[in-house]
């Protein structure tokens, strides 16, 4: 993952323990593949628990889900689907060789990241000041809040975790964009690049699932 | 071969050698030395832990809770199994063992991201780090399984920052198994194909699947128990409709895997060292390459036997212990493998073999004590008491633990380039074989007659066994001291090792003692099949 | 020194004599096993030592070897398997007509109450020779009860029952411990199992303490909390009419089926929303706070009784009904 | 193996019809379907999933078979964790 501390001592970006370019980009790229599987079992564990509670008490879901915003989640779902777009011209742009246009679509992937996250903080607020977060405080009106406690227990955990991936995702882009400003980017190496897209991607892809199971149950959304 | 005169060897750069300084070991980002790093650090934790062992011993000499409060006592063996398992058992062989020969046996400069290799250590000190301070602080008294409700919401103790010092090292494992994976795909020497390959590799290949694949669920569930005793989410609150079993669902999908994740690595071990000291190919090669990857995989479907009492749906019940019993077999098949290895070879007793007979000797009894446990009707009475605690400390301890030692001996040579003492060696050996089975025998029959596991205080019947288990603890605990002591002394004083002391195949084995930097000096290409001591023609004389 | 070393376990039910005839069967097939493996190990040790041996032979390995060590085992594991199941499946699976005993756990102590009102704390008496039924839950963490020498187990937990029973055999004080842990004092969590002659076992129900049966207490908790201004006894009511409804199948406003068991019971009086009987509307408060797990233990008897024929062990009607009660008693049963 | 260069009309495409799928799953959540509501949603996001993954990951173009196993050995490790926990869950009586 951070193979991108300058190794510069024979072939630019290639490190002495590999033989070839094509060995090394193999290697990279298979070992963001394997780590991006860690983070599906991570995320894993709380689908499963998603799964299982909402098969125990699919009303409390309905209830629940009836209290997220509609409107920003489907928003929030454009703007990472755009940021996946711009991530992916940004990788196509570094294996092009196009600097010119890597550092602005990067810098726009962040920008984006940051409007999603600036969203969910708003969204995050008003479940706040509505008592709608689990513990002594929870407030809410309706036949079964235990149960709704659990819905928004993971909605917190699932959400939350998934920003914090944000938060690291964008820092990544910064870091990829330092260096592509700086130059270091070439079409024979651009791993960094690469994986950072794919792990942008990966966190797209969490939310893709997060919104219909979050945001859809019911049917009667709240306006 | 690669033997190369003594004096040439002593004086000849080496990773030992080449640079001095602590910057130039904090630094590195060679896998041998990343793993001397893991050596040091991991034998410091067996310490801690085994200190723990013998106070939990000391206060079962009687049955009444005299030698330590109550509490104390919970939080000793709760610290001793978290520093155990995730602080010892689980790096030992990968990251010690593991890291120094993986890349050397399959004729590679290096691991695949040797600087993720150094961030895996730091990682292990990190979670080490917390732990030590959890440890000082007043410790923890949550057993090593978190337990939801009563880690969630019973205990005043430093629950979070074991779970935080234990998810952090859970990332350590997770990165060393990612590194494993494409090392063992991307970087094997030409013509290393899969069925060339020893099955020290295969063993850590299987291993580092677990590691990627379960560990993730350990973390997240102990940041979600971290989440709701921190900040009150309720996803295993009874008190909201939460279920304390998913909790347990989800730690022993990690958990019970994990076992392989320590006893896995070590089979790798022994199937070397079995080799080597009988002088023939490994029987059924083919059949333990696919055991250990069957282990790993069916190892994934049995994690509920942990739960049959614990108020599982019946039919849950019903699978699991099916699903169980298929694991058991490919356990069946290496145990009878080794066995068959030796027939008409040409035997010979150094240490490592003695520690290899002695894990096959314990691991059978712990496999076959779990045939117990995976059984429903038995394990009903046996789950939860000592039979358990005996059980997989035969599997922990008896298994993985004499691999462990078995294979420190085996490639000390090629680690220091010193020999250990031989004969010293085999006296700790049986030392520890004898007061193993002294201490964990016993708790077998106080299993079935029925004294649970974490007791403090217990009913007096039962202490002559108890008696006699920690009589065993103190003679394993003289055990294992000794080779700390004998090693340290051999590092200066030991007699000079060639580069193949043993005349063992290997590509390991073809670098000098202690190897250069980069392993080999010229990129290894390889022609032959693994184990092929039947083209080895010199056997070592008077060893 | 023998009270002091016993080797094996009391054996006090009917589930005990089951267990360990194979736990013998597994510990001679591990013994069988153990000593093939130990004497080839030996026996190769010894007859191709490398001064006897000096030259390896090459062997491959061997497919039907191979192939027989993995089925033959494989054959036996299932053989074991089915044994186990069929053991295990008795031991989840209570008698009818088991007499019951409704026990809560807590840091750390043991509660138990019979029906026929008595109630114990750390200490368990139970008629030799009758089914009983070991109705648990906790009122904190996750507990086990478990008596070795019956060889039962179940993990007692919070938020819902979970169910054990035994067919004791043997007269005696067996030990009840908690095989759970549960906390700094999870040692002493620790009891006695009496197991009586019937006849001790009358006189010692006959011997005081008990106010009235578990059911009755039930009612009276039933009256005072006001449950009965909603769950009246003919279909007028706000609440669905309990008679005759435990054990039978529950047709939900969400178009589910539940059956009215114990756990519905429960979760009924605790968290009446999650669950509402179709047709009804989720007014029911919650009485999670204001009943202790004995007192729901009790209502869950008294609703019981009103589920079963009037000449039931559990529903003697020797007791004496609070005053003013007694007709609905009767329309109940 | 990612040397394949993907045209930029490609990209744009999946784009759309992510966000038309995003749209259709937005409109479909307003009809209640039942039990089929969740269904259709999940499959609406796979299929999403499947082109991020295809396209923008660029696992439609990568040579190496290998890193295809590893993304399957881990969604079939995930079902595993979801289908064994459910044979518990889905199967719970009180005997």
């Amino acid at each position: 993952m951070s193979d991108s501390e300058a190794v510069l001592t024979h072939a630019p970006g290639l490190q002495e323990h590999f033989a070839t370019m094509e060995q090394q980009r193999d290697a990279s790229t298979m070992g963001m593949w394997v780590f991006l599987i860690t983070e599906i079992m991570f995320f894993g564990g709380m689908f499963t628990a998603y799964m299982v509670y909402r098969h125990a008490y699919p009303a409390a879901w309905a209830a629940g889900s009836e209290h997220m915003d509609f409107w920003w989640g489907t928003i929030n779902t454009v703007v990472l689907i755009c940021s996946s777009l711009s991530m992916a011209m940004a990788v196509r742009a570094a294996q092009t060789g196009a600097r010119k246009a890597l550092v602005p679509l990067l810098i726009l992937t962040m920008a984006l990241g940051c409007a999603f996250l600036g969203i969910k903080a708003v969204e995050y607020h008003g479940h706040w000041i509505e008592h709608q977060f689990p513990g002594p405080d929870f407030r809410f009106a309706g036949p079964d809040p235990r149960h709704v406690q659990i819905f928004f227990s993971l909605y917190w955990a699932m959400t939350g975790f998934h920003a914090l991936h944000m938060v690291i995702g964008v820092g990544l882009v910064a870091f990829i964009a330092f260096w592509g400003w700086k130059g270091r980017y070439t079409p024979e190496y651009y791993n960094p690049v690469e994986n950072v897209g794919l792990y942008w991607h990966f966190v797209d892809i969490v939310w893709i699932y997060l919104y219909p199971l979050l945001y859809l149950i019911s049917h009667k959304h709240v306006m | 071969m690669a033997t190369t005169a003594i004096s040439v060897t002593h004086e000849r750069e080496n990773y030992l050698n080449k640079e001095y300084g602590v910057k130039s070991w904090l630094l590195t980002t060679d896998h041998k030395r990343i793993a001397l790093l893991y050596l040091l650090s991991i034998t410091f934790f067996f310490f801690i832990g085994g200190f723990f062992a013998l106070l939990i011993r000391l206060e079962l000499l009687t049955p009444a809770g005299d030698l330590v409060q109550a509490d104390t006592y919970n939080k000793l063996f709760t610290m001793h199994g978290q520093v155990m398992v995730f602080f010892f058992l689980i790096p030992a062989v990968p990251a010690v063992l593991g890291n120094f020969l993986v890349p050397m046996m399959i004729g590679a400069k290096d691991l695949a991201f040797p600087r993720l290799n150094l961030l895996s250590w730091y990682l292990l000190i990190a979670g080490g780090a917390l732990m030590l301070y959890t440890i000082l602080t007043g410790g923890v008294d949550t057993g090593w399984t978190f337990y939801t409700p009563l880690s969630t919401a019973f205990l005043n103790t430093h629950v979070i920052t074991a779970a935080v010092a234990i998810f952090i090292a859970g990332f350590s494992s997770i990165l060393t198994g990612l590194n494993f994976i494409v090392t063992i795909h991307r970087m094997r020497a030409p013509g290393l194909t899969w069925s060339r390959l020893p099955l020290f590799v295969w063993a850590n290949y299987a291993t580092s699947i677990i590691q990627v694949l379960g560990t993730p669920v350990l973390a997240v569930t102990l940041a979600l128990v971290g989440l709701e005793r921190g900040l009150h989410l309720g996803i295993f609150d009874p008190q909201r409709g939460g279920d304390p079993l998913l909790f347990q669902h989800l730690f022993w999908f990690y958990s019970h895997p994990a076992v392989y994740i320590m006893i896995l690595p070590g089979m790798g071990v022994v199937s070397e060292i079995v080799a080597c000291f009988s002088r023939k190919r490994i029987f059924g090669y083919k059949f333990m390459a696919l055991a250990v990857i069957g282990i790993a995989v069916l190892g994934f479907l049995v994690w509920a036997h942990h739960m049959f009492v614990a108020g599982i749906s019946l039919y849950a019940a019903l699978v699991f212990s099916l699903l169980s019993y298929f694991v058991a077999v490919p356990s069946a098949i290496k145990v009878f493998n080794w066995t068959a290895t030796m027939y008409k070879g040409s035997i010979s007793f150094a240490t490592p073999m003695l520690y290899a007979l002695g894990f096959i000797g314990l691991f059978t009894m712990g496999g076959l004590t779990g045939l117990f446990l995976a059984c429903l009707g038995i394990d009903v009475h046996v789950t939860d008491t000592y039979f358990v605690v005996a059980h997989f400390h035969y599997i922990m301890v008896g298994g993985m633990v004499m691999a462990y030692m078995g294979g420190l001996h085996f490639w000390w040579p090629k680690i220091s380039g010193r020999m250990y003492p031989e004969n010293w060696g085999r006296l700790a050996a049986m030392i520890i074989f004898v007061g193993f089975n002294l201490t964990f025998f016993p708790q077998f029959i106080l299993g079935y007659l029925g004294m649970p596991r974490r007791y403090w205080q217990y009913a007096p019947e039962f202490q002559v066994l108890n008696v006699l288990s920690t009589a065993g603890a103190t003679i394993l605990a003289v055990g294992y001291l000794l080779p700390m002591v004998y090693f340290l002394w051999s590092m200066r004083y030991g007699k000079i090792a060639d580069a193949n002391p043993w005349s063992a195949a290997g590509l390991e084995w073809r670098t000098p003692s202690p190897p250069p930097t980069h392993n080999f000096e010229e990129p290894p290409v390889v022609t032959w099949e693994a184990y092929n001591y039947d083209e080895l023609k010199e056997a070592p004389g008077e060893r | 020194m023998f009270e002091n070393l016993p080797l094996w376990p009391t054996r006090a039910s009917t589930t005990a004599g089951n267990v360990d005839a194979l736990f013998i069967f597994l510990v001679t097939l591990a013994g069988i096993m153990c000593v093939l493996i130990f004497t080839m190990i030996l026996v190769f040790a010894i007859r191709y030592r490398r001064s006897a041996s000096p030259n390896a032979t090459h062997i491959e390995g061997s497919n039907a070897l191979e192939l027989t060590w993995s089925l033959v085992p494989a054959a036996i594991f299932l053989a074991i398997f089915v044994w186990g199941a069929v053991i295990y499946f008795n031991e989840r699976t209570p008698p009818q007509g088991a007499t019951e005993v409704y026990t809560v756990a807590k840091q750390w102590m043991w509660k138990f109450q019979h029906l026929e009102g008595q109630r114990e704390i750390n200490e368990l008496h139970v008629p030799v020779g009758r089914d009983v039924k070991m109705i648990m839950t906790s009122q904190d963490v996750i507990h086990s009860f478990y008596v070795p020498a019956f060889r039962i187990k179940q993990d007692v937990l919070p938020g819902r029952y979970t169910v054990a029973w035994f067919h004791a055999t043997r007269p005696g004080t067996y030990h009840l411990f908690c095989a759970e842990y549960c906390g700094t004092q999870h040692s002493g969590m620790i009891g006695q199992v009496v197991v009586m002659e019937p006849a001790q076992y009358e006189a010692w129900l006959g011997g005081g303490g008990a106010t009235g049966n578990l059911a009755s207490t039930g009612q009276q908790i039933f009256m005072s909390l006001g449950c009965s201004t909603c769950h009246r006894m003919d279909t007028q009511g706000r609440g669905p009419n309990l008679t005759g409804v435990f054990g039978k199948p529950v047709l939900l406003e969400d178009g589910r089926t539940v059956v009215a068991d114990e756990d519905y019971v429960r979760e009924s009086v605790l968290n009446p929303g999650a669950k509402v009987v179709s047709g009804f509307k989720p007014i029911m408060p919650t009485f999670q706070g204001i009943v202790s797990e004995e007192q729901v233990n009790a209502l869950i008897a008294y609703i019981k009784s009103l589920s079963q024929p009037p000449a039931g062990v559990a529903t003697k009607p020797n007791f004496s009904p609070p005053p003013g009660e007694t007709p609905k008693t009767q329309q109940g049963k | 193996m990612s040397e394949h260069i993907v045209p930029k009309r490609t990209y744009i495409g999946i784009w759309a019809s992510l966000m038309c799928l995003t749209v259709v799953t937005a409109l479909v959540s307003w009809v209640d379907l039942g039990q089929w509501s969740a269904v259709v949603a999940l499959a609406i996001a796979t299929c999403k999933a499947l082109l991020v993954v295809l396209f923008f990951m660029h696992v439609k173009y990568l040579s190496q078979k290998m890193t295809i196993l590893v993304i399957v050995a881990g969604l079939f490790w995930l079902g595993l964790l979801m289908a064994l926990s459910m044979a518990d869950y889905g199967t719970r009586v009180l005997q």
